[in-house]
C-alpha cells in the first residue's frame, strides 16, 4: 500500500461525497431529533460542490486539493457543519502543504492539525456531544496504529470514531443546539459524530480501494 | 408538506426574488443572497447587518431600509449563511464608519459571522459583533453553546439600527447593542412543529393534546413537552422565566413583543398580549411600548414567543425614531 | 384544535381586550363590542364604518385609526355581528357628515347591515353603505348570494378612509368605495382547513396531496378541491380568472395584494408575490403599488388570496396617503 | 286542544332551545360541509338567551313574546339567521298583536305573515335551498289542515317542513353560503332549512304536550 496521493484524496472526497447522499435523510433525521433537521442536507450540499471543485481544479498537490475543499465548504454549507468540516481541511491543506504524497506520519500529522483547527474553531472539548468526540479518538487510534502503516492505522482510526459515536449517544450535549435540548438529547446519537464516522469510514475505503 | 412552493431548492432564491419585487424602492440583492438597503453604502453612516437562516421571516431581509438594518444575509432555511454572504454585505454597505455585525447565538452564526468579520478586517474595515442570547429557555452557562438568540434581535436592530442612522458611531452602536442584549429576555413555545422543505416532513411531532415549551425558532424541539393548556397558562410558563431571569419589576418601563411562530393568526396573539399585558400590570412593570406580530418566525410552525425588554430613555427614543422597512414602518 | 385560547367563548372578548391594552392610543372598545377610533366622533368628517365576523384579523378592528376606518364591528367567530353594533358605531363615528358602512358580501353582513342603516336613519344619521363582492371564484349573479367580499375590502377600506379623513363628503366616499368595489377582484385557495373555536374540529378535511382553490374567508370549501400543486400553478389558477374578468390588460397601474390565509408564512407569501409580478409584467400591467402579508385571515387556515385593484391617481395617491393603524401604517 | 297562549308560546320557544342545544353539533356540522360551521353555535346562542328573556319577561301578550324573541334573536344571533329567525318572530309578533290567545286561523295568519317577512328580508324563493324552502311548505300545510285544529294542522306543518327539506337537499344552491360551493352543495341537507324542521317539531309538540 502506498503513501496517500491525489488519487486517494479525491477517492476519499468523491466516496465521502456519495455516501452523504445516500445518507443525507439519515443525517437529517438524526438532526431532526435533537437540532433543526439539516445536518444531512447541510453536508450533501457541501461535498457535492467540494466534489465538483475537486473535478474543476484537476491535477494538483495534496494542500492545493484539501484547500479547495475547504473553501468550498466554508462557501457554500453554512450552519456548524460549514466552518467546522472547513477548517478540518485548510488544517490539512496547511499540514500537506505542496505535497503530492503524504506518508502514514504525514497523514497523522496533518489529521492531527485538522483536529486541532476543529477544536480552536468550535470550542468543543471530549464529552460535550459533538463531532469531536469521533474526530478525536479517530485521531488517536490512528497514532497509535500508524506504525502498522497507512491502511490499519486509517482502518483503526474508523472504528474508534465509529465507537466515541456510540460512547456519547447516552450523554447530554453541552455544544451545538443538542445543548438546548438538555436530558432529552440523551440517547440521541450525535448528527456530527455520525457524519465524521463516514468521513474516517470513507478515508479508509478510499485508500484501501488503491 | 404543504407549502406555497415551487421546488425546495428554489424556496430562498424566490422568496427573494419576490421581496426584491414587492420592495425595490427599499432594497436590492446582490452576489452572494445578501439583502442591501437600496441607497448603501451611506458615506460616514455606521453599517448595520445581520444575517442566519431563512425561514425566520421578516426577519431579517424584511428589515432592511431606512431606520434598520443596511444589509441582511439569508442563508439556506434554518442554516447560517456563510462568511462569504456576510463579507459582501460587509462591503455592500461600509460608508468608511465601520459595520456592526448583529449575530444571533448559534454555533454556526457566530462561526460563520466571525469568519467573514476576519476577513472584512483583513480588507481593511473596521467590524465589531454583538451577541444576541435572550433566550431564558436555554441555561445561561459558559460551558455550553449558551443561550439562542430570538425575539430580542427584532428589538436590537430597530434599536441600533435608528441609532446608526441617527449618526452614532460605530463603539456608540456597538455599546447600545450590547446594552439592548443586557436588558432583554424571551422565550417561546410550539402548538405544532414546522417542516424544513429539503426535509419534507416534520421535525418533531407533538400529540393533539401536548405542546412544546421552551423552542427556538429553528424547528428544534423544546426543553419541555407538556399537556396543551390555555393561552393564559401558557403566558405564565413563558413569563415567568422571562420575569425572574430579567429582574423585571416595579417601576421599569418595557417594551412587550409577542410574537407569532408563522402559524398562528393574530386574533391568538392578541389574546396572549391580553396575558402579559395584565401580568405587568399586577407587577407594576409599565408596558411603555409593544409590538404584536409574527416578525421572527419558524415556518409554519404554530405557536408564540414573548420578548420583555427594560427600557431606557434613550433606547425608547430610538424605538420610535422613523423606519422604513417592508416588515416595519412608522414616522416615513 | 390547537390554539392559543383560554375557552372557545371567550376567543373574540379577550383579543379584543388584547387590541386595546396594545393600540390604546388608537383605539377604544365600547359596548356591545364596537371597536372605536380614539377620537372619533370628529366633527365635521364622514365616519367610515366596516365590521363581520370575527376570525380575519387584523381586518377590520387593526384598521380601525386615523386614514382608515371610524369603527369596526367584530361578530362571533366567522358570524356577522348584530346590528346593535353597527348601529352603536355608527353613533359613536357620526360628527354630523354622515356615516359610510363598507359590507362585505354575505348575505348575514348585508341583512345586519341594513337592519342597522334603518335604525341609525330612523335616528337621523345619513348613512350609506357599498358592498364589496370581488371574489371571481363566485359567478356573479342576481338570482344567488353574488360575489363574497373578500380582499378588496382591505384595500377599499384604506383608500375609503383616506378620502374621508382628507374632507370628502359622504357622496364623494360613498362614489369612491363603489369605484373601488368596480375595479377590484380577488381569488383565494387553501392548502388546509381552519377552525372554527366553538366547533373544535376543521370545518373541512384535506388529503396531504389536496388543496381547495376558489375558497372564501369562512372556512367554506372552495368552489374545487385539485391536486396539490406548485405556488407558480397555484398563482397562475388565481390570476387566469381575476386578469380575466377584471379585464386587466396592457397599460394598466395596479395594486398587487397577496394575502396569507392565516396560517402561511411569509416567505410562501413572497414566492407567490414574485410570479405575480411576473405574470403581470408579462401583459404589460404596471404593479403601481403592493400589499404582502396577512391582512384577511382566515382562522389558522394556510393559503393565500391574490387580489388586484386598476388604479386610477386619485386612488394612489389616496393609498400613499398617511394611515395609522394597527395593522397598517406609514407616513404617520 | 284550546288554543295557542303565552303557555304554549313558552314551551315552544322553550322546547326549541333545547332542541337546537342538543342537536348543535349535527347542525354545525351540516354547515360545516356547505358553510361557515356556525349554523349550530349561532342557533343555541340566540335561542338561549331568547328563552331566559322571556323568562325575565314574565306574563305578557303573545306579541310582546314574540317580539322579545324576535328582537333577542335579532341582537345576539348575527350571521343569515340571526335577522332571519329575528324577523320570523317580530312578524309573528306583529301579527299577533296584544291578543293573549290564538285561534288556529289567528296562528295561520301569524304563520303566514312571518314567512313573509323571511321572504322581504332573505329574497330568497322556493328551491333556492335555504329554510324558506322548510318553512313555506309548512305554512300551506298548516293553512290546508286548519279546518282540524291546532293540533293536526301543527303535525301537518312540521311533517311538511321535514318533507320540503328532504326534498332539496340534492338541490344547488342559490342563495346563502352554500350557492357558493356550485354543484358541490348537491346532496348536502341545508342546515336553515333543518333548523326550521325542528322549530314546526317543537312548536307542534309544544302545543300537543298541552
Ligand atoms: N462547537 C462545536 N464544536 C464541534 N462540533 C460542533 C459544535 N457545534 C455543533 N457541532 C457539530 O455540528 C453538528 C450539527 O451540524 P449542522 O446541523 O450542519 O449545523 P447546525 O447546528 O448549524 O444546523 C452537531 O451534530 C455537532 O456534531
Ligand atoms: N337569503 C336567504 N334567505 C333565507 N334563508 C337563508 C338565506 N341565506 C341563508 N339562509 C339560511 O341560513 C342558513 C345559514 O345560517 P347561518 O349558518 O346561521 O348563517 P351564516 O350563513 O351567516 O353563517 C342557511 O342554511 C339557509 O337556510
Ligand atoms: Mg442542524
Ligand atoms: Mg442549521
Ligand atoms: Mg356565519
Ligand atoms: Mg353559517
Amino acid at each position: 500500500m502506498s503513501d496517500f496521493d491525489g488519487a486517494a484524496m479525491s477517492r476519499f472526497v468523491s466516496t465521502f461525497a456519495d455516501r452523504l447522499h445516500e445518507r443525507r435523510e439519515e443525517l437529517t433525521q438524526l438532526d431532526s431529533a435533537v437540532g433543526d433537521a439539516d445536518h444531512g442536507i447541510n453536508m450533501d450540499r457541501g461535498f457535492s460542490a467540494a466534489r465538483a471543485k475537486l473535478a474543476e481544479l484537476g491535477e494538483a498537490d495534496l494542500g492545493t486539493m484539501a484547500k479547495t475543499v475547504g473553501m468550498t465548504l466554508i462557501s457554500t454549507v453554512g450552519g456548524a457543519s460549514g466552518p467546522l468540516y472547513g477548517t478540518f481541511f485548510l488544517r490539512l491543506s496547511t499540514s500537506l502543504g505542496e505535497r503530492d504524497a503524504a506518508s502514514t506520519g504525514e497523514l497523522g500529522a496533518a489529521l492531527r492539525a485538522a483536529l486541532d483547527g476543529v477544536q480552536q474553531r468550535g470550542k468543543a472539548i471530549a464529552d460535550d456531544k459533538t463531532m469531536v468526540d469521533a474526530l478525536l479518538p479517530a485521531v488517536e487510534a490512528f497514532d497509535a496504529a500508524s506504525g502498522d502503516g497507512i491502511g490499519p492505522a486509517l482502518a483503526a482510526a474508523a472504528q474508534a470514531a465509529a465507537a466515541g459515536r456510540e460512547r456519547i449517544t447516552p450523554l447530554v450535549a453541552r455544544k451545538g443546539r443538542a445543548s438546548y435540548l438538555g436530558e432529552r438529547a440523551m440517547g440521541h446519537p450525535d448528527p456530527g459524530a455520525t457524519s465524521t464516522t463516514i468521513l474516517f469510514e470513507s478515508l479508509r475505503d478510499a485508500v484501501a480501494a488503491d | 408538506m404543504k407549502k406555497l412552493i415551487n421546488s425546495t431548492d428554489a424556496v430562498v432564491d424566490e422568496a427573494l426574488a419576490g421581496m426584491v419585487a414587492a420592495h425595490g424602492d427599499l432594497l436590492r440583492v446582490i452576489e452572494p443572497n445578501v439583502v442591501v438597503r437600496a441607497d448603501a453604502p451611506r458615506q460616514g453612516k455606521v453599517g448595520i447587518i445581520s444575517g442566519g437562516g431563512s425561514g425566520h421571516e421578516p426577519m431579517h431581509g424584511g428589515f432592511v431600509g431606512m431606520g434598520m438594518l443596511d444589509a441582511a444575509c439569508p442563508g439556506a432555511v434554518f442554516t447560517s449563511p456563510v462568511p462569504d454572504q456576510m463579507l459582501a454585505a460587509t462591503k455592500a454597505v461600509d460608508g468608511g464608519a465601520g459595520v456592526l455585525h448583529i449575530v444571533k447565538n448559534y454555533t454556526g452564526d457566530v462561526m460563520n459571522f466571525e469568519l467573514a468579520a476576519e476577513l472584512a478586517q483583513a480588507e481593511g474595515i473596521e467590524v465589531t459583533s454583538v451577541v444576541i442570547a435572550d433566550d431564558v429557555a436555554v441555561k445561561d452557562s459558559l460551558y455550553t453553546a449558551g443561550r439562542r438568540g430570538v425575539g430580542g434581535t427584532v428589538l436590537a436592530e430597530k434599536i441600533v439600527g435608528a441609532a446608526a442612522e441617527a449618526g452614532q458611531d460605530l463603539a456608540a452602536v456597538t455599546a447600545l447593542a450590547q446594552r439592548v442584549q443586557d436588558n432583554v429576555r424571551s422565550m417561546g413555545m410550539a402548538l405544532t412543529s414546522c417542516t424544513v422543505p429539503a426535509a419534507g416532513k416534520p421535525t418533531f411531532e407533538l400529540g393533539e393534546d401536548e405542546m412544546e415549551i421552551g423552542i427556538g425558532i429553528h424547528g428544534e424541539p423544546g426543553r419541555e413537552r407538556r399537556k396543551l393548556a390555555g393561552a393564559d397558562e401558557i403566558t405564565e410558563a413563558l413569563m415567568g422565566p422571562i420575569l425572574d431571569d430579567g429582574g423585571f419589576g416595579s417601576g421599569d418601563d418595557v417594551l412587550a413583543f409577542v410574537n407569532g411562530m408563522g402559524g398562528t393568526p393574530l386574533i391568538e396573539l392578541y389574546i396572549v398580549y391580553n396575558k402579559v399585558a395584565a401580568m405587568c400590570a399586577e407587577r407594576g412593570i409599565a408596558i411603555a411600548r409593544n409590538l404584536v406580530g409574527s416578525y421572527i418566525t419558524s415556518l409554519e410552525m404554530a405557536g408564540c414567543s414573548i420578548t420583555l425588554l427594560k427600557l431606557d430613555d434613550e433606547m425608547t427614543r430610538l424605538w420610535d425614531a422613523p423606519v422604513h422597512t417592508p416588515a416595519l414602518r412608522w414616522g416615513a
